[in-house]
């Protein structure tokens, strides 16, 4: 019988949706968006994003890759996972923005400094540590970024040591080197799908 | 990226739901494998245990078997005698030393073209993990009597 | 010469084979010329002596090129490769049949919703279409001859549902001078359209265009209506059901009963009306649930009724001035003989509790759209005034929420159809009777369909606001003192990019529409099917939507899908206008798919026997063996699988038949085919 | 005696300890043995998910597997941070329904010498096998001094009810068994309309003045209907609504005073231990005025001074203008 050419593989760079929904673990069904505005109408903060989930998404279909991802509203999310439970198209919209954060992360493009910054400290103890640690994480922060503000945070900080509910020290799981290894080798399989 | 066995599966269906699941799947352009080949009968109930001896003898790997949600037959509940002969003839081929995994039964109803789609898929790659068929040379006192009522039913 | 039966010089039929490209979409992924030219040079052993590709073959055209091949080469076979035989098998038949073949020698294979349209690998789906093409043929030789079945029909008809598609259906079928009966499971019939007051989008009146169709059902003389009915058990098929309808007791003699309302008006026992005033109002224990009911007679709630719960009052009894009360009646079983049946038996209101963010049940000032109805209605609760829960003060802004319930994949994902209209109408209502502040909230406002737009428009006109977002949540949660005491309803205004928070007063929650909740059940009892969520499944969604796939049942209203006024009553007559075709011809022809008992090789096992659901087995003693009766017999073959002697034979799908299709799919194996590399995403 | 595995999370043992103590000095009244698993790390909370999506999941995979390799008998794993649950609950059922994911993330483990079968886990929050597994009736019976007369707002937040992956809660906008079980016990539980908002979770780091928004929100709302006290049962919840409530009170002019207590506090002391063992004392919005009210004693010396509560002023006040300090 006669052969014939193979059909429907598609040779086309894949779109800016495609690529965040890609990097979204699992089925994000972000391009499902009827943009009916219950995310921005459920979230807490977003008075204080500079688009609204919604509107994040229109400008994701619209491939404007530069300004996602200098959006803050990925860092104003506080995954409280009312937009996900709400959406009437079941869009894993709190795991999309974990996809927003890392990819601004990942590329340096993010005008919202503290949050990256307080994220990167933590992921910085956790890889170090094995753990989080308060009191190193909120000092090096405002350090970073409010240094004025610091003094009201170290009373903050004092009332907890007083209560007996905060270490000077960071705590270390034992097998560090363990940890360690498994997250290099998730690094490399991240970088090796990316 | 590497050669794989596709195997071919026979799929009875009936008229009144997996049939229509199935051009349903059609007019909504869902795809599966094409290692597939369905024959519509009236009723998933008409599924003569013959039929799937004579499509894993003539060469099939598989068969689906597909019909209307219990409850749900054209024929009020012609589907639960499908379900009595299906369940027999895996222990049937069981006894021949055939995979009974290589017989499957699926609900579906008109609605579901997905469904059916995906249920299709899943087979296929179920079939391919068990490989090609090989059918016995020597067959047990079961298969002698199912190839006597063929010939009896052909002539 | 016939063509039938003539077979070639060795004995085989001599078969004709038509592949359709159906334009591109078979051509597009089957080499459909490929497939022609290996049926001709490969099957020629099995008889094909003919084999075309043709652009549509079931055109005209395609037509001709079949019929003139079975008159000029004497064909006596015929396997057209296109879409699925529930589209064209009829054609093509018919064509065998202008050409003087039988139309059972023909054979519709499927490499359209089979094949080009479910694959992407062009050589897998060729050589596919040609399995499929291969078992078409081989099928085809083992067809035999046949003649439809005609079957006479009973001139009566039954009607399920006396809502405005049943009442439109009934009417229709009885002023064409036949007998209809009307079951309804309520006392009244009217339907949800009783409970509005005005209808979008001309606002007229709903009472005053339903109840002059009510009453002329209730004194049609073509028309029997059965209230306060149910349908119990439904025998027989197309043309000679046999229904049995249980008839729940009035305990009111409507023989007697001149529906004066004096017991209604003396009862003392008040309960709240769950049904037609949906919680809103209340209700006697003896009750006709509105004033214009049809038939008039009340009924007795021996739920609530002080005398059925304690044996005390009697008051109604006492007080009718015709004796017409009786507490010992007893409930009917009815038995009806019908040719046709149709079911309009309509739908559900989604329950607003299931969405907890709207606050529904918890928040006094949220509404349904079925309370807001009743309370615009001018014999609602509130006399159509629009009140608060207190039942007094008047909202100074209101909210109406679209699509709840609908369009979203966390209850139900289709569209209801009818709810932005009546959110507008609400809107409209509000306006004129409160002058209240007044906002629409939308997703997209659908206004399809003759002056809805306009409508629209004209709303739009009245200074109502919309606010275009889905609503996130309806709460009494607060912030700042001007929310002090409101209901605050939080969305995105999604025109504007920013989150709102608009206090009113009341909210009215447009609830989409829902199949009935025993919807299945109803199903299952006329042997129709629905969809899983429940809205019963037509024959063909465009182009035979009042049909079901059983003979002789058809639907009618919401009962197929959410739809509006206008389109139910189109649906009523449409359905009617397919039964009264019916019954002037008086008969029809069915599929002479059926099985028959070959007495002979018949063992009188009786296995068989206790096989059939419609019993069409029956069992002669004395012959010691088992015969069908082709009337009930429905084709379904179990019987033919059942059958240990095999004497038992199913015309249209023999053994012979299905055992040489599996032969025909299997002459391709891929084993035969280079193997092609699947691509399996990583 | 129920087993099961238990996680406590960085919180636990430190900023959250008085939830640790209170859970340790009730387990044995409602018969339930909570085996630490060993070693366990960090969940990564919601910054690292926000950095590498894979190498969270390997993060929490190795507490999974962790978990697994102690094999108590028991295949429920317990945490009592609502973000540890649900970024546990996470992993496991992606590692179950993804099978990509679940190759990658085994793939990772391997690296370090673990393994975790996906699916063999079930994950659940401590109110969760509370009140299913151990039952209202038990609890019921368990009560000594009823919480009769203290008015407590029942407050979930957000990760324990959504997006719950495996449907415990049933209700994502408004559960109930926190209110059955404080019922339980004797308290008066308002209707809370803010049970399942947001106590703003990082946002007291990122962003202050959202954080103090979404604070006031709540204790504003509890506020208003008069509780004795909010209840908890999430550390990072517990924190923001009690460390920050002063910082909020100053940056609003308001002085609310609502104590933050966790539920395994109140069981406690609805047992019948005395209020120290249960680690009351420690929270920074002093509660011991909300539970003199049912004549519970907190010797004073185990807490540090503290304002006597005002009654907040009537006028409510809108936000002050942001202060300059806190712009970058």
């Amino acid at each position: 019988m006669s052969a014939m050419p193979q059909v429907g593989t598609d040779l086309k760079p894949i779109s800016y949706l495609e690529e965040v929904s890609r990097a979204t673990p699992g089925n994000s069904r972000l391009e499902m968006c009827i943009q009916c505005g219950t995310c921005g109408g459920s979230c807490p903060s977003s008075q204080d994003m500079d688009h609204t989930p919604r509107q994040l998404f229109a400008m994701i279909r619209a491939n404007m890759r530069e300004a996602v991802l200098a959006s803050n509203t990925p860092w104003y999310c506080v995954s409280c996972y009312y937009c996900t439970v709400r959406c009437p198209q079941e869009i894993h919209i709190t795991d999309i923005m974990y996809t927003l954060k890392s990819m601004a992360v990942a590329a340096g493009q993010y005008k919202e400094t503290v949050g990256a910054d307080l994220s990167r400290t933590f992921v910085g103890y956790v890889d170090n540590y094995g753990r989080s640690y308060e009191l190193g994480l909120a000092t090096r922060l405002y350090l970073r970024h409010s240094p004025l503000n610091i003094l009201s945070k170290a009373t903050m900080g004092l009332g907890l040591l007083t209560r007996d509910r905060l270490d000077f020290t960071p705590q270390k799981i034992n097998n560090l080197e363990q940890l360690q290894s498994i997250l290099n080798r998730a690094e490399q399989i991240e970088e090796a799908t990316a | 990226m590497s050669e794989q066995f596709e195997p071919v599966i026979i799929g009875f269906t009936c008229n009144w739901c997996s049939y229509r699941a199935a051009d349903m799947a059609g007019t909504a352009r869902i795809k599966y494998p094409p290692n597939v080949r369905l024959i519509r009968l009236m009723c998933s109930g008409r599924l003569d245990p013959t039929f799937v001896l004579k499509a894993l003898s003539g060469g099939a790997d598989g068969v689906l078997i597909t019909g209307c949600h219990p409850g749900e037959c054209h024929y009020l509940e012609q589907n639960y005698k499908a379900l009595r002969r299906y369940l027999l003839l895996r222990r049937t081929l069981a006894q021949m030393g055939i995979e009974p995994e290589r017989v499957k039964l699926v609900w579906a109803s008109a609605a579901e073209g997905v469904r059916l789609a995906r249920e299709i898929g899943v087979f296929v790659d179920e079939v391919r993990d068990l490989g090609p068929l090989r059918w016995p040379t020597s067959l047990p006192a079961v298969h002698a009597e199912e190839a006597k009522m063929m010939e009896e039913v052909a002539a | 010469m016939s063509a039938n039966g003539n077979k070639n010089e060795e004995g085989k039929e001599r078969i004709g084979v038509y592949v359709c490209h159906c334009g591109s979409n078979i051509a597009g992924v089957v080499d459909v010329k490929d497939v022609a030219v290996w049926a001709k040079e490969e099957m020629g052993d099995e008889g094909v002596v003919v084999a075309r590709d043709y652009k549509f073959m079931c055109s005209s055209l395609g037509q001709e090129l079949i019929e003139n091949d079975i008159k000029e080469l004497g064909l006596t076979r015929v396997v057209v490769a296109a879409c699925s035989p529930h589209l064209h098998e009829q054609t093509f038949r018919t064509a065998a049949e202008r050409a003087g073949l039988n139309p059972y020698l023909s054979e519709l294979v499927s490499i359209r919703e089979q094949v080009s349209w479910v694959h992407t690998d062009k050589v897998k789906a060729t050589e596919k279409a040609k399995a499929v093409v291969a078992g078409g043929i081989e099928r085809v030789i083992q067809n035999e001859p046949l003649e439809p079945l005609r079957v006479p029909i009973h001139p009566a008809t039954l009607v399920v549902g006396g809502g405005i598609a049943g009442i439109q259906a009934a009417l229709e079928i009885a002023d064409a001078g036949h007998k209809v009966y009307l079951v309804e499971r309520e006392p009244s019939i009217g339907g949800h359209m009783a409970q509005f007051d005005k209808t979008f989008p001309t606002l007229d009146c709903a009472a005053c265009i339903l109840t002059p169709r009510m009453v002329s059902v209730g004194e049609h003389p073509n028309i029997e209506l059965l209230t306060w009915s149910e349908v119990e058990r439904v025998e027989g098929y197309v043309g000679n059901f046999s229904v049995t309808v249980r008839k729940r007791p009035r305990y009111v003699d409507t023989e007697l009963c001149t529906g004066c309302g004096i017991c209604w008006e003396k009862c003392p026992k008040k309960v709240i009306d769950e049904v037609f005033e949906v919680g809103i109002g209340y209700r006697t224990a003896v009750y006709t649930p509105f004033p214009q009911a049809v038939p008039k007679y009340p009924v007795i709630d021996t739920e609530t009724c002080i005398y059925f719960q304690n044996g005390k009052c009697k008051a109604c009894e006492k007080l009718c001035p015709t004796g017409a009360i009786k507490f010992d009646q007893e409930e009917e079983i009815v038995l009806l003989e019908v040719g046709n049946i149709i079911i309009a038996t309509g739908f559900d209101l989604f329950d607003a509790r299931r969405i907890p963010e709207y606050g529904y049940g918890r928040l006094a000032n949220v509404f349904t759209s079925a309370e807001f109805e009743r309370m615009c209605n001018a014999a609602g609760p509130t006399d159509g005034e629009v009140v608060m829960r207190d039942g007094v003060s008047k909202p100074a802004s209101v909210g109406i929420v679209h699509c709840v319930g609908s369009r979203d994949r966390n209850y139900n994902n289709y569209c209801s159809v009818i709810c932005c209209m009546s959110s507008l109408k609400f809107a409209h209502l509000v306006k004129e009777r409160t002058g209240a502040e007044v906002y629409n909230f939308y997703i997209d406002m659908r206004t399809a369909y003759k002056d809805y737009d306009e409508f629209y428009q004209r709303v739009m006109g009245e200074g109502v606001l919309f606010v275009r977002g889905r609503v996130a949540e309806i709460t009494d949660a607060t912030r700042s003192p001007g929310e002090e005491g409101k209901l605050v309803i939080q969305v995105e205004d999604t025109l504007a990019g920013r989150q709102r928070r608009i206090p009113v007063d009341m909210a009215i929650l447009a609830v989409g529409l829902e199949p009935r909740a025993d919807a299945k059940e109803v199903a299952k009892k006329f042997g129709i099917s629905c969809s899983a969520a429940g809205w019963i499944t037509e024959k063909h969604p465009k182009l035979d939507p009042v049909a079901t796939m059983t003979e002789g049942i058809f639907i009618a209203g919401a009962v197929q899908g959410p739809k509006d006024i206008p389109t139910s009553v189109a649906q009523g007559a449409a359905a009617a206008a397919r039964v009264l075709s019916r019954i002037s011809r008086g008969e029809i022809y069915l599929e002479p798919i059926r099985a028959t008992v070959n007495a002979e090789m018949c063992s009188g096992c009786r296995i068989c026997n206790n096989l059939c659901p419609f019993n069409a087995i029956i069992f002669h003693e004395d012959l010691m063996v088992s015969e069908i009766n082709h009337a009930l017999c429905q084709g379904c073959g179990t019987c033919v699988a059942a059958c240990p002697a095999g004497a038992i034979s199913g015309t249209g799908f023999s053994n012979e038949q299905v055992l040489s299709q599996i032969e025909g799919l299997l002459e391709f194996s891929f084993a035969e085919e280079p193997v092609l590399m699947e691509m399996t995403p990583a | 005696m129920n087993k099961y595995l238990f996680y406590p999370g960085c919180s636990m043992p430190r900023s959250a300890r008085p939830y640790y103590d209170s859970l340790m000095a009730i387990k044995d009244d409602i018969q339930i043995d909570l085996d630490e698993i060993d070693d366990w790390n960090c969940c990564g909370a919601t910054e690292y998910w926000s950095v590498h999506q894979l190498k969270a999941h390997a993060l929490v995979g190795r507490n999974l597997a962790l978990a697994q390799q102690k094999a108590n008998g028991s295949n429920t794993l317990v945490a009592g941070c609502s973000a540890c649950y649900l970024n546990l609950a996470k992993t496991a059922n992606y590692m179950r329904d993804d099978p990509q994911l679940n190759r990658q993330i085994t793939e990772a483990l391997a690296a370090g010498g673990l393994s975790y079968t996906a699916g063999s886990l079930e994950i659940r929050h401590l109110l969760d096998i509370i009140y299913n597994d151990v039952g209202l009736e038990t609890i019921r019976s368990r009560v000594v001094r009823p919480l009769t007369g203290l008015r407590v707002a029942p407050y979930y937040g957000c990760m324990i009810v959504r997006p719950d992956p495996d449907n415990r809660y049933g209700n994502p906008e408004y559960p109930t068994a926190l209110d059955k079980l404080m019922e339980v016990l004797g308290a008066t539980v308002i209707d809370f309309p803010q049970k399942t908002h947001c106590c703003s979770g990082h946002m007291t780091q990122i962003s202050p003045d959202v954080a103090y928004e979404l604070l006031h929100r709540l204790i504003s709302g509890a506020d208003r209907y008069e509780a004795d006290m909010m209840v908890t049962l999430c550390p990072m919840c517990q924190l923001n609504l009690d460390a920050y409530q002063g910082d909020m009170n100053t940056y609003y002019n308001t002085d609310y005073y609502m104590p933050v207590l966790y539920f395994t506090q109140l069981m406690g002391l609805a047992f019948g231990h005395d209020a120290k063992e249960l680690g009351i004392g420690r929270e920074f919005v002093d509660a011991r005025f909300a539970l003199a009210k049912i004549g519970v004693e907190v010797p004073a010396e185990d807490s540090p001074a503290q304002p006597k509560p005002r009654r907040r002023k009537k006028e409510q006040g809108l936000p002050m203008p942001r202060m300059g300090e806190e712009e970058q």
